[in-house]
């Protein structure tokens, strides 16, 4: 047989690059700088009909101005574009699709938008491409969602186009890279344009367009809890975490969730944490935001590192000013990079702990509900039994150690396990179940038309759950039928947990697959607030030594 | 709510000429005091003659704009008004300070306010003193033997009806066919708060008066001493108020007048008798340990 | 709409009772509840009565009471709680709270 | 429950109504009035599917400092917001004329000691004032309020103590201003007017509700304590509070007269200066008023602590 290679062009995206810049040359400035009133005409001579274009947004900065900017050009000369982004939270991100300009979506994360999506796809507004998980869909721009254009955010530019994207630099160098060397265009929104950056984050020749905006980015402190809202319950599942979970696996590496239970777990560290000796044996490296609800944990020793995926609001003086424990550059300055801290996240660490809505009879975990469409961002990468991971350490060995089936799946290779540990409670607020008999996932994918339910945490990746009823080492069980009971046994008085059968839950009580807080060996008059090291978010600036400087609508002073 | 063509709402200086002595209201004048005439322009304040007798009058004007406090309009009582209203209480009390208690002149409130100004200025600055100010200027002269009357044509709105009005010692109000309005919250505000139906919030309220609107419910609490059903009779009826409660107060009965006459007016319309209960059980619950307090 | 009124009894192994004639802990906040406990000759049983805007969950609050009166082995005791969507957790918690309260010997 | 010391060394404004109640008096003195055993609930609400309280959400009851007696009102914010209805609007009524009864039978009893013997009122604000679903009723009893409290003049102080999560907003924000002598912590507001009703009617650029540090500049202790309506800013302890009761208490009438704010026609003219002062000045922010007052760097008061705070601040000074 004879081998022919094909005859074409072997550089038609640059050409086309070439092409699209040749037509917004006119609203270039000087360098690479465009006025901000020039952007419609801006990205309606570079974005072409069907391109893939990233807007940058994650759960903190977000790339509004070019957002807006988006929904603003003429549909009749930009449309059909499939939108590649981490995070819809804008109203602008859903507004594309209602306008016309967009059609097809590929995505991590919907806060507040998750309800409009769910909408648009029953009305055939949008056309859903895939759900992903943040490293997931980094991954995808190196394959088959590459952005055509990319339109991203950063702190600081000059005119050659160079950013500094510092404290908030998050995904903006993954965009940028599967972007630029693809031959695709990146735009810039910047909040300032200087002479000379900090340091430089994003090369000059990566960049293409740099827009000043008017209003300096928007960022949301989402990891930023008050300490003042914790109540008794956070309490008592943190201390049952540092007891049961924490103090005996001697977990040093790890990563929490956002919400108020880890940030209880925060709190205790320097009060419930140092009574039971546990400095320094756990908790000394964190893949994590920059919680402020750390502070007191790091000004009190506990802490060795940690890697940010982004930045929070008020937080960067304080992390400059601990460079030994925060990843610091040379101009003094934080950089954080998710795509790098969820890589750690997924494979560095040894457990994963964080709060959920629903879990369901199999140890399935999710926050999805029935009407809104809003994906997991990192959590399951984090939440999830690494199968790559080849290196070893105490508490890893030890939970696959107590694998319930390692004979059965293994064999007689040792192996170790992360720890992935959901916090409920038995009831929310309004009493709404922490544990149900079917995830509301499944009306989620009937309602949205998914071909698979939202579940954040698969169930046999989840090796504990704590409620305030108990502890349930869920890796500890032989079959399914075992993992039912046992978190029947800490479900409560919710449908799962009424089904409970207290004799069989006695007995694995006696297994150590449950243990409630008596068999911890904790008081639970003493589960109360006064156990909190910081006890508001003016306890938290005091123990900064005044370097965290909170956002307004934080403080009541 | 249907067109009503014989409301008084917004209507508080026509309501002066409907009630004094014709022709007799001198604005900005008490006693010797004059005010300045820009200030607090949501009030109206002056001395009239009613029944022959020098009367000082307090009233709102919803048609005036406060230039310094933009949020002063519609009858609103803003920083200066309030200031205002209290200045012509205490000049009252001074005009009056030597004189025997039956030549003590009545005050008459008429009442039309939608509330008392809700701006960052106004905080900044301490509206509540302001609308507190006023309300201690008009118990004092109560107690010092003034006959007040406050008369409701039009809106008595929560914290602005405390301010003018609720420290009167009687209390008379237009009745609510005239579109009269005496409430902390329309029904509609309270049937959000509480998540209940209109419809069953409107049915309990005529069997339990102390949510409703409306100058009927004040009544059966005791918060409206009479209901005037023609705008004409409003003259004749504060005269007669007047007169009683001078009367009263001659007699030493002032705890019959005022905020706490009308508590017990409320009990005895049946309307607010857990209030009286409350306090009786406290008075008792204190009398069995008194000893040990008054004697420490 | 209207509160429910919901009145349970239980039979206890009464192993302890409560010190003081009677004792109080907490708030009706939202998702909170306040615990009125009455030392009540009742042979050795406990009385409850839960007053609570929540429909639907008698049969929580049943077992939620019995839970503590079994898990405590407290008897003769009276107690009543206003309830304002409090989630078990914090019932239970406030219980075993209020119970360490009305077995305290007074404050020093 | 917290022992006599723990207590009085713990946050005022984390404490609920019974705790402050209990720790602004001398120990073991606090004798609580319709206590929650007497059940004493609100008879409005349940038929309104709202949860009830024993003591209805206000802890009413008399105490000692020293040989003062004090009548005590304190208001519990989680409960309905503190609002005031009819059962515990007459709860604080009678405490408060109590108070007057008080003051006559020592008087009578201890003609010579009375000064050493004078009952003080001290009211625990924390509400927004009208109950909703009692509103009538709680409008009608802060009209009682504020009338008892000027029966009180010239007799028994009465102090508003202010420091605790919702602070005192609404018709309860007058009454407070009402008072003789007001004692916050840092974390205190007193308005009328709440911040998001403000937000409402002037736009969200204008104020912002949810910019607690503008909130807490508008209506917080630091602004009160500046322009003279708080006459003592105290650490957040509840026995901070107890403390400066106790020497309230001791203050000759004459004296307490003085540290009120409203009341008389001379303070109305007082107040109509700081009126004309705003209406003149127009400020967007009270710190505008700090910087008038003479304090050169206002952005940094926020940011102290009490005690650095009472060393520089300077405040308006009264006529």
């Amino acid at each position: 047989m004879e081998l022919k290679g094909i005859t074409r062009e072997w550089d038609s995206l640059k050409k086309d690059a070439a092409a699209r810049a040749a037509s917004a040359a006119p609203y270039v400035k000087e360098g690479k700088i465009v006025d901000a009133k020039d952007a419609v005409a801006l990205l309606e001579a570079v974005i072409k009909p069907g391109d893939k274009v990233n807007i940058e947004g994650n759960n903190q900065k977000q790339a509004d101005f070019l957002a807006k900017t988006l929904c603003q050009v003429d549909p009749g000369k930009v449309h059909d574009l499939h939108m590649v982004q981490s995070v819809l939270t804008l109203p602008e991100h859903l507004d594309v699709f209602e306008k016309g300009i967009a059609k097809k979506l590929d995505m991590s994360f919907s806060g507040p938008q998750a309800g409009r999506i769910a909408e648009f796809l029953k009305e055939g507004k949008l056309e859903l491409g895939a759900i992903h998980t943040y490293l997931e869909l980094y991954g995808r721009y190196f394959v088959d969602l590459t952005p055509r254009v990319a339109l991203i955010a950063a702190t600081k530019a000059d005119r050659h186009g160079n950013l500094f994207t510092g404290f908030s630099t998050e995904d903006t160098p993954a965009i940028v890279e599967a972007t630029k060397f693809r031959q695709g265009i990146v735009i810039a929104q910047v909040n300032e344009i200087v002479d000379e950056l900090p340091r430089v984050d994003i090369p000059g020749d990566w960049v293409d367009y740099v827009i000043q905006s008017p209003k300096p980015f928007y960022i949301e402190p989402l990891f930023t809890r008050d300490p003042a809202l914790i109540t008794d319950a956070q309490v008592l599942k943190g201390m049952m975490a540092i007891k049961g979970i924490y103090g005996e696996y001697g977990i040093k590496s790890l990563n929490h969730g956002i919400g108020f239970d880890t940030a209880a777990i925060e709190l205790l560290l320097p009060t419930y944490g140092e009574e039971l000796g546990l400095k320094g044996k756990i908790c000394t490296n964190f893949i994590l935001n920059p919680h402020p609800s750390m502070i007191p944990a790091i000004e009190s020793g506990w802490v060795e590192s940690i890697h940010c995926f982004g930045g929070e609001l008020g937080m960067d003086e304080y992390v400059a000013a601990r460079s030994d424990i925060f990843f610091v550059g040379p101009d003094g300055s934080m950089r954080s990079n998710r795509a790098f801290s969820q890589t750690a996240g997924h494979y560095a660490i040894d457990m994963f702990i964080g709060g959920t809505l629903q879990i369901d009879p199999y140890g399935n975990s999710s926050t999805a509900t029935a009407n809104r469409v809003a994906g997991f961002g990192g959590a399951p990468n984090m939440g999830c039994d690494p199968k790559g991971r080849r290196h070893s350490s105490e508490a890893w060995l030890k939970c696959g150690e107590e694998y319930g089936v390692k004979e059965a799946m293994w064999g007689p290779v040792h192996r170790g396990k992360r720890l992935v540990v959901q916090l409920a409670e038995t009831f929310r607020e309004k009493l709404a179940p922490g544990f149900v008999e079917e995830l509301d996932a499944f009306a989620l994918a009937k309602n949205a038309n998914l071909p698979i339910e939202p579940v954040m945490i698969y169930g046999d990746d989840l090796t504990h759950i704590i409620t305030e009823e108990g502890i349930a080492y869920l890796h500890k069980c032989r079959n399914m039928e075992e993992r039912t009971a046992a978190i029947r046994g800490i479900a409560g008085f919710t449908e799962v947990g009424m089904k409970a059968d207290p004799k069989e839950t006695l007995r694995l009580r006696d297994l150590g697959v449950i243990k409630t807080a008596d068999d911890l060996g904790i008081d639970m008059s003493r589960a109360n607030r006064s156990m909190l090291a910081a006890k508001n978010v003016h306890d938290l600036v005091v123990w900064s030594k005044g370097l965290y400087n909170p956002p307004a609508k934080f403080r009541n002073w | 709510m249907e067109e009503l063509d014989n409301t008084m709402i917004g209507r508080g200086r026509d309501a002066i000429d409907m009630i004094i002595d014709k022709d007799s209201f001198q604005e900005n004048i008490i006693d010797g005091y004059s005010f300045d005439p820009d200030y607090g322009p949501g009030s109206v304040v002056g001395t009239a003659k009613l029944n022959g007798k020098p009367t000082t009058i307090i009233a709102n004007d919803a048609m005036a704009f406060n230039d310094r406090f933009p949020v002063v309009f519609g009858g609103v009582i803003g920083l200066e008004e309030g200031y205002k209203m209290a200045t012509a209480v205490y000049r009252t009390m001074e005009a009056d300070k030597d004189k025997p208690l039956p030549e003590k002149r009545a005050i008459v409130l008429i009442v039309d306010t939608p509330g008392n100004g809700p701006g960052k200025m106004e905080e900044i600055a301490g509206m509540n003193k302001s609308t507190g100010g006023y309300q201690l200027a008009l118990a004092e002269a109560r107690k010092a033997g003034h006959p007040i009357v406050a008369m409701v044509i039009g809106r008595a709105i929560s914290g602005a009806f405390l301010c003018h009005g609720l420290q009167a010692d009687h209390i008379l109000a237009l009745s609510k066919d005239f579109g009269t309005m005496i409430h902390v919250m329309p029904l509609t505000s309270i049937a959000r708060i509480t998540k209940m139906d209109i419809e069953r919030l409107e049915e309990l309220s005529t069997s339990n008066p102390v949510f409703a609107a409306g100058v009927d419910f004040f009544y059966k609490l005791g918060g409206v001493q009479e209901i005037v059903n023609q705008v004409e009779d409003m003259r004749e009826v504060i005269i007669r108020h007047i007169d009683e409660v001078a009367k009263l107060k001659a007699e030493g009965k002032g705890e019959l007048l005022g905020p706490w006459g009308r508590g017990i007016l409320g009990n005895e319309r049946g309307g607010r008798t857990h209030r009286m209960e409350a306090i009786a059980k406290v008075n008792a619950e204190f009398a069995a340990v008194a000893d040990k307090y008054i004697n420490a | 709409m209207a509160l429910q009124v919901l009145e349970f009894e239980f039979k206890s192994a009464a192993t302890q009772e409560i010190a003081k004639e009677w004792s109080h802990l907490g708030v009706t906040g939202s998702g909170d509840l306040e615990v009125l406990m009455e030392k009540k000759a009742l042979n050795g049983g406990v009385k409850a009565k839960v007053v609570t805007p929540v429909k639907g969950f008698d049969a929580v609050w049943e077992k939620m009471l019995g839970k503590f009166v079994t898990d405590t082995g407290v008897g003769n005791v009276s107690i009543e709680i206003n309830d304002d969507n409090a989630t078990p957790i914090v019932v239970y918690m406030r219980l075993r709270q209020a119970l360490a309260e009305a077995t305290a010997k007074e404050a020093e | 429950m917290k022992n006599w010391t723990e207590l009085e060394n713990s946050s005022f404004f984390d404490a609920n109504a019974r705790e402050r109640a209990l720790g602004m008096v001398d120990k073991g003195t606090f004798t609580e009035f319709l206590n929650p055993l007497d059940r004493y609930c609100s008879p409005h609400l349940p038929v309104l599917g709202t949860a009830v309280e024993f003591d209805d959400g206000t802890v009413c009851g008399v105490g000692l400092l020293g040989k003062h007696p004090v009548f005590v009102v304190s208001m519990e914010g989680k409960f309905i917001g503190g609002a005031i209805g009819e059962v515990n609007g007459g709860k604080m009524v009678a405490t408060i004329r109590l108070a007057l009864k008080a003051a006559a039978d020592i008087k009578a009893k201890y003609p010579e000691e009375y000064a050493a013997r004078r009952p003080l009122v001290a009211v625990s604000f924390e509400t927004g004032g009208v109950r909703l679903h009692e509103a009538n009723a709680g409008l009608l009893a802060h009209a009682e309020v504020m009338d008892a409290f000027q029966d009180c003049r010239g007799i028994v102080p009465v102090v508003a103590v202010v420091g605790s999560k919702v602070g005192c907003f609404g018709g309860m924000g007058f009454v407070a201003a009402a008072t003789d002598v007001i004692v916050m912590n840092e974390e205190g507001r007193i308005g009328l007017t709440g911040p998001e009703v403000i937000e409402q009617e002037m736009g969200k650029d204008e104020f912002d509700a949810s910019n607690k540090a503008l909130v807490y500049r508008t209506t917080g202790a630091k602004h009160k304590y500046i322009i003279q309506d708080c006459n003592y800013l105290v650490e957040d302890k509840i026995g901070e509070f107890h403390k400066t009761l106790a020497e309230v208490a001791e203050i000759p009438m004459a004296e307490i007269e003085k540290m009120r704010r409203i009341g008389s026609l001379k303070l109305v003219q007082e107040q109509q200066e700081l009126v004309k002062l705003v209406g003149d000045m127009q400020p967007k922010d009270s710190m505008d008023l700090w910087k008038y007052f003479g304090n050169e760097d206002p952005a940094a008061l926020p940011e102290m602590t009490t005690a650095e705070f009472l060393k520089v601040v300077k405040r308006r000074v009264r006529s």
